[in-house]
């Protein structure tokens, strides 16, 4: 399990072949890639204004994001039976088309897979201590969280 | 009486406060260090202890979904709260 | 859309990078890696054969495969709003930890990337003409379907 | 009447038939070109007719969840069969 809060870039490819190197027991490797989408900013002011986001800048609370993505991860090992996570997400000013996230989970079977990266996304979004500040050519607004976010990670709330 | 021996026991008298993200622009600050006032046992109530400083510190109470963490722990508004501890106030994360 | 059969292996970075690149609407990538276990066949002959895998050799059904995969694909994109597949599914003799299948679906938001990449996977399981046969020191052993492929294939149909 | 007149005439009778895995190795061919019977106007009917030929083509009428395409689309064995179609018989697929 291996959680990263990083500036740099990441590599899905060697981070998703990483997670079976040297097995022979993992059948599955669900991943999950968030980039920054130039439209974000139309979609959240309405119809009237389509101002582009020219870049995203993100911060997050050092030490807390670790902790919080780290129980997150392990709340996913808890629930399904999975042999590995890698969590990378990205700090710092961000572009359009950059990556911000990458979720990674393995398995000897999909469903498990799946299941656990989903709801590793499902609770990043809601748990993990980030917030994106966006900029557009009328200058910067922080992003207003979602209540769509909220009603996907109460998907895996257990009664 | 060392040096050492009074800051033993005044230190322990203070919550570190930190502020992220839009509330952090609001306030103008990322932290401070505030000796626990006497009587301030919960997060709301030091919530409402700065909220009551005047402007900008309304922001505090004014904001909806205020978000509250206390040793890096999410909390609700009515968790306890000791000296030592490290409060953080934010909006509702939107990272990922 | 883009479907390949080869015997060649694929750089799965690569592909996931290769959907969002030169775009700012996609702000989702998700995908899935299958790959060979050496611990098949103990789970399907039962506790008393624990023989693992040494290799694994996949056939399939030229034309038919591309018609189906593209098929799959093409029936995930009536059903969410995506913007591009990747499927990669290998041929031939493969050995354990070998990545055999790539699923990559782009989108702007999560949850439909996510849908849509299970949903070919479970598809593909079940209606794309590909044939396992696993080596052990016991012999060769064809694979037998899965009853929980077609459950999970079940889970998409509409009523 | 030239050689292509008469190829005109009778390849449109046949029917191309495919085997695949287990099945594929249990009958000992891959493929065949059958002139398609008078009377086997459907999937079934031409399964029966192979099955009847003996060992180890019984192995078509034994197997359980035998599938099939016409024309490399899935069909069920009521599935109707011309003249010139390509058809597949396979065990169910376990690809992925």
């Amino acid at each position: 399990m291996s959680v990263s809060v990083q500036e740099a870039d990441f590599d899905a490819g060697a981070e998703i072949a990483a997670l079976s190197a040297g097995r022979e027991d993992v059948g599955a490797v669900a991943s999950f890639v968030g980039l920054v989408r130039a439209d974000k900013q139309a979609e959240k002011v309405g119809a009237g204004d389509t101002a582009p986001v020219q870049a995203m800048t993100l911060e997050h609370y050092p030490g807390m994001t670790e902790k919080a993505l780290e129980a997150i991860a392990a709340e996913a090992r808890g629930r399904w039976d999975i042999f590995g996570v890698r969590v990378i997400h990205r700090v710092g000013r961000l572009l359009p088309g950059d990556r911000i996230v990458l979720v990674a989970v393995a398995s000897a079977h999909r469903g498990e897979a799946f299941a656990a990266c989903e709801f590793i996304m499902d609770y990043l979004k809601t748990r993990a201590p980030f917030w994106k500040k966006e900029e557009t050519a009328a200058g910067g607004r922080w992003v207003d969280a979602r209540e769509s976010d909220d009603h996907a990670a109460g998907r895996w709330e257990r009664d | 009486m060392t040096v050492s021996n009074v800051l033993c026991f005044f230190l322990p008298m203070n919550v570190k406060i930190l502020f992220f993200a839009g509330l952090r622009e609001a306030l103008g600050t990322a932290s401070e260090s505030l000796a626990l006032p006497a009587g301030v046992v919960t997060v709301g109530a030091l919530r409402d202890q700065l909220a009551a400083r005047g402007e900008p510190w309304v922001a505090l109470a004014n904001m909806k979904n205020l978000r509250v963490a206390v040793n890096q722990q999410m909390v609700g508004l009515d968790a306890p709260l000791k000296a030592g501890d490290e409060v953080a106030f934010f909006p509702p994360v939107t990272g990922g």
